[in-house]
């Protein structure tokens, strides 16, 4: 059967020229544009935090406050809308959704491919706003001052609001491809565990994606026509304005994590050649995450000026997500139990996943209790508890699906030891980064501040140090990649002697992924021996 | 200000914070050193040296486990909630009869504006032990009145008025951040909570007071007011009984009710025979006196009462 | 008769067919979370200045409004007629119902039109360019601010739904297609029946206030 | 194509009527003041509206089950998103700012205090200094010269007093005025909280850095309440009017001994 699959070159080599790439209906190319294009904002964003932390090195200031104020916010708005968010759906799932089911495609591949370039024209309107000079608003665009301020934010809003089409057009084009596509013998029940992450997903992008575009058309109307309904001096309500902006933007956090544990969920169960521990649960916890996520907003405005009611109903109703994200974490510990643990980079990264989303998870029961969140809001408290749930968990989730699936997207392997390196700086590098980022928040230090007292000093160094380890061992990693392109090893077709779909296939995958229908596996983790 | 790792309690509320802080922080510590140690045990018992990678058992879960760590881990939930909306319960009703103190937030600093209309920039003195209320309002863009030693911190919008009440219990200068950002200057909008004793800051305020009337001590604006108050009409400064008894030498000394029953004339007494003058008639005077109420301001009140305390024998 | 060719990664015509229904009616839950999202806006307005409502939605001209609902109402019907026809293989037929649908989309933009620039006359324009002391209420500059962003996107879904028509009328026209293969027509039907379904909405809660 | 053996043209038409009967009702129903209900009764017209069109126009009815789970979702996450926002905006508890009432001095002498500080003196600028490290120095820089760390923000930028230009005039009363009202339509706010004293040290110690400081005019002093000459205005002698009702007097006296 082998011989038959060289008659079809692979989706790489079989039409040559950047044209082929640009008007290619393949998810796996289109897959792999995204991943390129959102990594490259990855490093345009972390060389902002790089940035931002050179400055709060020392006390005294280093750069004017504005540029610092245009720092952390293209930092943090081309981290989320540019990198954070797409990535793993749009770029490893438009890659393996398909494949994991044993479709050709995704169900509507001129739409993935129109999602590819409304995604590109909004990420070069937000690049247009950085040229042009840059917004200093913070990525939340709080109103008034969003209104007031002088910097570039219709351009970036605008960006933002294309950007959310193609979010809700990915998300589309998935929950089709996995309802409508699956290969025969291929049930909601014996599908790997990343799909249901992705399912969940694609849920929260298509309630969730248009509610930020009505917020971000609201506020490029409110400085154009001047509509005044988030702007205090003409009557409107800037708390209505949070309202609008956190109802998008708590789902997307869990835009965010819910893809990294879908990865985390393959790389444990094939790097300890178990069954997942409780399928069903970590099924379902995905779906009640996502349900969830669409109540809680109000937990980011305890101290906004929001009613006691609210305050009341939304930290009881925060308390709720931490149920099925505990039976995660719970069921990929357990997962490990008798396991045959081999500890390559995809496993390891997916280790401090779990060691890093723990500590994100617990420190949100800090900001969701009502009286300590009055303390921590806007500190330093609440930085280090997104970063260790956003970097801890999506970008650990990332890293350990990128080379987990490395050799099947490239046909090439990535260096062993060095992927261990790099990992270990990483690792390092983030724990000293913002564990001491805990404690400034804990003793008061507030956000967004590019000079701070004295007293806070010592931590702030730490900090900064910490951040220098995390860009090493980025750049490691980027190095390291691109070289395996050209001079990787040749990959096998399932080097880590995977269960699911992806690894029956050459790697890379022809460009109809499979010569004939595929044998489904009664479930896809079928590790270990029976009874 | 602080230690590497604790901040002052500087306000009542601040202590029971901190201890929900610990609590959380235990449950926290708790629950993650026990994955991390059930991880690395994991890793080392069951690594690929140590077990056979075809022998793994086929275990496709175990639902009872599941339920009993979702139902302890919703037990611990709903107690940090309810502790948690029990303080900020208390964080949010307001004392009784607190002092209350306007504060404005504007484009990079704070005024605070006193009930005797004085008015400080970037500084807010308080009185010991003492409830304060601040009504707090921005004149431009969101700002956030922050005191981190207080462990308190409440939103400022423009056009709308938001509270936050404290009692501070540790004396000396608290430092004031804005919280939410608010454009170039974010991180220089400070400001200090200066707390005092509270007869020092008595006489902060009246020392102010006295300098704001252009130098004149009470007694003078006393004089003044039972001049222009009509007080002359029917009461001498002298102790020469018109309408009604002379004012000389009247404080502290007792008097007859008209119900027989003696009571010393003290400031209470003063302070009522303004408001209600027929709740006690002297005996020997016609009940005559009109009421006060609401032509006299507190402070008014107050310049007269040392007024007449002034006339000694 | 140019006949209609399956993709290839769908297995037969019916799954294509369910695929893009279920696409569609994705589509249509962000659209309507899309104006949930000002509904939400005036809800919040409404129970902060429930008064001021009654006052500034007395300028509306509720003929206009009452007169603009039936046209909807009306070209709705069309579509779905036009939609059965081209189901039926009647393309003569689904072509003239298609026409009157854009006529009466246009003759609703016409309306309003005259509805716009009358209030722009008035003065009764967005918060920051109001200019109209006909009414006393300080906050009657927000209701105007919603109604014309509302009214405004919902007319924009309006021109959009009529070049969507047109753009079927005339592949209907061309002969693409019979009842074998009729699913862009059955979209376009569905998003006209949406934006009719916003504005059910849109008219009592502008115009019958009080 | 299964379900579209029988003809729906029949139910477009039933649909269409019941469609315009209920607008022409809700027009109607709307004129009439049923007082806090109509707004209930104009959306339960327009849900039934809304549901005809969804379920025979839009044919969700007999459609496939995920699709009207779809659908329907939407609304239910809309509900989520207005019943939480309510539940915000309508129980915000009202909060009123504190009333401040203004103490009056005795505006007699006020005069005395401004004639006896205008002139200025080696300690008042001394005194002046401290004060203005305090509440000044943030835009005006330590040195006077404009350049305070908030300063980067203005524009314009806060006065350079080693410049030696004045905006509104150097004359001492006019600085005086200006610190006590600042300038409106620029960030110096009005520093009415300083005491006369204050305002005066601090008036003198801006002015020891200004190459140009003229002298107090007519019209300067007048701004103060000055006589030309800079003395007070005379000391005011307010008639005293008592404010008991005279007469109210007079008929208790007579009404005690006749």
């Amino acid at each position: 059967m082998a011989h038959a699959e060289h008659a079809h070159a692979n989706y790489l080599e079989a039409k040559k020229g950047i044209w082929s790439w640009l008007v290619t209906l393949d998810h796996k190319r289109i897959g792999v544009m995204y991943l390129w294009t959102t990594l490259f904002f990855f490093v345009v964003g972390g060389l902002f935090s790089l940035g931002v932390r050179l400055e709060l090195l020392k006390p005294g200031p280093l750069f004017q406050p504005d540029t610092y104020n245009k720092m952390f916010t293209m930092h943090g708005a081309i981290m989320v809308f540019l990198f954070i968010i797409p990535i793993i759906p749009a770029a490893l799932g438009n890659f393996f959704l398909p494949i994991m089911i044993g479709a050709k495609d995704v169900a509507f591949p001129r739409l993935n491919l129109l999602s590819y370039y409304i995604f590109l024209v909004g990420s070069s309107l937000a690049v247009g706003a950085l040229i042009a000079g840059g917004v200093d608003t913070g990525w939340t665009f709080y109103t008034p001052y969003s209104i007031r301020s002088a910097s570039h934010v219709i351009l970036i809003t605008l960006g933002v609001f294309i950007n959310g089409f193609s979010g809700i057009l990915t998300g589309l084009n998935f929950m089709v491809t996995l309802h409508k596509l699956k290969a025969p013998g291929m049930t909601f029940f014996n599908m790997p565990l990343f799909l249901w992450s992705i399912y969940a997903t694609a849920i929260i992008q298509v309630l969730a994606t248009p509610v930020v575009g009505i917020t971000t058309f609201l506020l490029i109307l409110e400085r154009v026509l001047k509509i005044g309904i988030f702007d205090p001096a003409l009557g409107g309500d800037p708390i209505l304005f949070q309202h609008f902006f956190w109802f998008y933007s708590h789902p997307a956090v869990y835009i965010m994590i819910l893809p990294g544990m879908g990865i985390i969920s393959e790389v444990v169960t094939v790097f300890s050649r178990k069954h997942i521990f409780g399928y069903k649960a970590v099924a379902y916890s995905s779906l009640a995450i996502a349900f969830i996520s669409f109540l809680v907003w109000g937990h980011h405005m305890f101290v906004s000026g929001q009613s006691p009611l609210s305050n009341f109903l939304f930290s009881w109703l925060t308390m709720f997500v931490a149920v099925p994200t505990a039976i995660k974490v719970y069921n990929w510990t357990a997962t490990l139990y008798r396991g045959s643990i081999v500890l390559a980079t995809p496993m390891l990264y997916a280790l401090s996943f779990l060691f890093m989303f723990t500590i994100g998870g617990v420190t949100g029961l800090f900001l969701a209790a009502l009286s300590v969140d009055v303390h921590l809001h806007d500190t330093y408290f609440v930085v280090a508890h997104f970063h260790y749930t956003m970097m801890g968990g999506t970008v650990m989730g990332l890293l350990a699906g990128i080379h987990y699936w490395w050799p099947k997207m490239f046909g090439r392997m990535y260096p062993e030891l060095w992927g261990k390196i790099s990992c270990a700086f990483i690792f390092v590098g983030f724990n000293v980064t913002f564990l001491s980022q805990f404690i400034l928040g804990k003793l008061g230090m507030p956000r967004r501040y590019h000079d701070y007292f004295p007293e806070y000093a010592g931590w702030n160094m730490v900090s900064s140090i910490g951040s220098l380890f995390i860009g090493i061992g980025f750049l490691i990693m980027f190095i390291y990649l691109f070289w395996s392109l050209k001079r990787g090893a040749k990959a096998p077709a399932n080097p880590w002697d995977g269960k699911t779909l992806e690894w029956q296939i050459s790697s890379p995958p022809i460009e109809h992924n499979f010569t004939k229908v595929p044998a489904i596996p009664a479930s896809p983790y079928e590790y270990g021996v029976k009874g | 200000m602080f230690t590497f790792f604790e901040l002052p309690k500087a306000s009542t509320i601040a202590a029971s914070i901190d201890h929900l802080y610990d609590f959380v922080y235990w449950v926290s510590f708790v629950s993650f050193v026990g994955i991390v140690v059930a991880c690395l045990y994991f890793i080392f018992r069951y690594h690929r040296s140590r077990s056979d990678p075809n022998k793994t058992p086929y275990i496709e879960g175990h639902h009872l486990s599941e339920i009993i760590i979702s139902i302890i881990l919703f037990i611990v939930v709903m107690i940090i909630f309810a502790w948690g909306w029990i303080d900020y319960k208390k964080i949010i009703t307001t004392p009784l009869k607190p002092l209350e103190i306007n504060i404005t937030g504007k484009q990079w600093l704070w005024e605070t504006e006193y009930q005797n209309g004085r008015r400080l920039t970037n500084e807010l003195v308080v009185p010991l032990g003492q409830p304060v209320k601040l009504v707090m309002t921005s004149s431009d863009v969101l700002h956030s009145f922050f005191i981190p030693n207080f462990r308190l911190k409440q939103d400022v919008i423009p056009n709308q008025y938001t509270f936050l009440s404290f009692t501070a219990i540790k004396r000396g200068d608290h430092p004031v951040f804005c919280a939410e950002y608010c454009g170039t200057a974010h991180s220089k909008m400070l400001a200090t909570v200066k707390v005092m004793e509270p007869v020092d800051y008595q006489k902060w305020q009246q020392e102010w007071e006295f300098k704001q009337r252009g130098g004149t001590p009470l007694e003078e604006v006393g004089a003044s007011l039972f001049a222009s108050k009509g007080c002359i009409a029917c009461h001498t400064a002298t102790d020469q009984k018109l309408v009604g008894p002379g004012m000389q030498g009247i404080y502290d000394h007792d008097v007859e009710l008209v119900d027989g029953s003696k009571i010393k004339v003290d400031e209470n007494y003063l302070r009522e025979s303004l408001m209600e003058p027929q709740a006690k008639i002297v005996k020997g005077f016609a009940p005559v006196m009109p009421t006060f109420k609401g032509t006299l301001t507190d402070q008014e009140v107050g310049d007269l009462i040392s007024y007449i305390k002034s006339l000694e024998k | 008769m140019s006949t209609h060719v399956i993709p290839h990664h769908f297995d037969n015509a019916e799954q294509a067919y369910q695929s893009s229904k279920l696409g569609f009616w994705l589509f249509l839950v962000s659209e309507i979370l899309l104006f949930g999202g000002l509904f939400v806006a005036y809800i919040v307005f409404r129970s902060l200045y429930p008064d001021m409502f009654h006052e500034a939605s007395g300028e509306l001209n509720r003929i206009m409004g009452g007169f603009n609902t039936i046209v909807l109402i009306c070209s709705s019907f069309t579509m779905a007629m036009g939609v059965n026809r081209v189901q039926h293989n009647d393309p003569k037929k689904a072509v003239m119902f298609l026409a009157i649908t854009i006529a009466f989309a246009a003759i609703f933009m016409v309306i309003k039109y005259f509805e716009y620039s009358h209030k722009i006359h008035l003065g009764l324009l967005p918060a920051g360019f109001y200019h109209y002391d006909g009414i006393t209420h300080p906050r009657a500059p927000l209701f105007f601010s919603l109604y014309f962003v509302m009214t405004g996107l919902h007319g924009v879904h309006v021109l959009v739904g009529m070049g969507l028509i047109t753009w079927v009328l005339l592949r209907v026209k061309r002969g693409d297609f019979s009842n074998q293969y009729y699913t862009p027509v059955e979209l376009v039907g569905l998003y006209w029946h949406l934006v009719d379904l916003i504005w059910i909405y849109l008219f009592p809660l502008m115009y019958l206030i009080g | 194509m299964s379900d579209h053996k029988h003809d729906h043209r029949k139910t477009y038409l039933n649909v269409w009527f019941i469609l315009m009967a209920l607008t022409v009702i809700t027009v109607v129903a709307a004129s009439i003041n049923f007082g806090k209900i109509n707004l209930f009764i104009a959306m339960a017209i327009a849900s039934v509206k809304a549901s005809l069109v969804i379920l025979y126009f839009m044919h969700l009815k007999g459609d496939a089950t995920l699709n009207q789970v779809v659908f329907l979702s939407a609304f239910g996450f809309l509900a989520v998103f207005v019943l939480l926002t309510l539940s915000d905006v309508i129980a915000r508890p009202p909060v009123a700012p504190v009333v401040v009432t203004k103490i009056q001095g005795i505006t007699g002498n006020q005069g005395v205090v401004m004639a006896r500080l205008r002139n200025s003196t080696p300690e008042q600028i001394q005194k002046g200094k401290a004060i203005y490290m305090a509440q000044c120095a943030t835009c005006h820089g330590e040195n006077a010269d404009g350049l305070g760390p908030a300063a980067v923000a203005f524009n314009p930028k806060p006065r350079d007093f080693k410049s030696g230009y004045w905006k509104l005039g150097g004359e001492p009363s006019r600085v005086y005025h200006t610190v006590e009202n600042g300038m409106p339509g620029t960030p110096m706010p009005a520093f009415k909280g300083l005491t006369p004293e204050d305002r005066w040290a601090v008036v003198h110690f801006i002015r020891s850095f200004s190459p140009n400081t003229p002298a107090d005019t007519r019209a300067t002093l007048a701004l103060i309440g000055l006589k030309p000459d800079g003395t007070p205005q005379s000391v005011s002698t307010e008639k005293v009017i008592p404010e008991l009702p005279v007469d109210f007097i007079i008929e208790q006296i007579v009404k005690e001994n006749p």
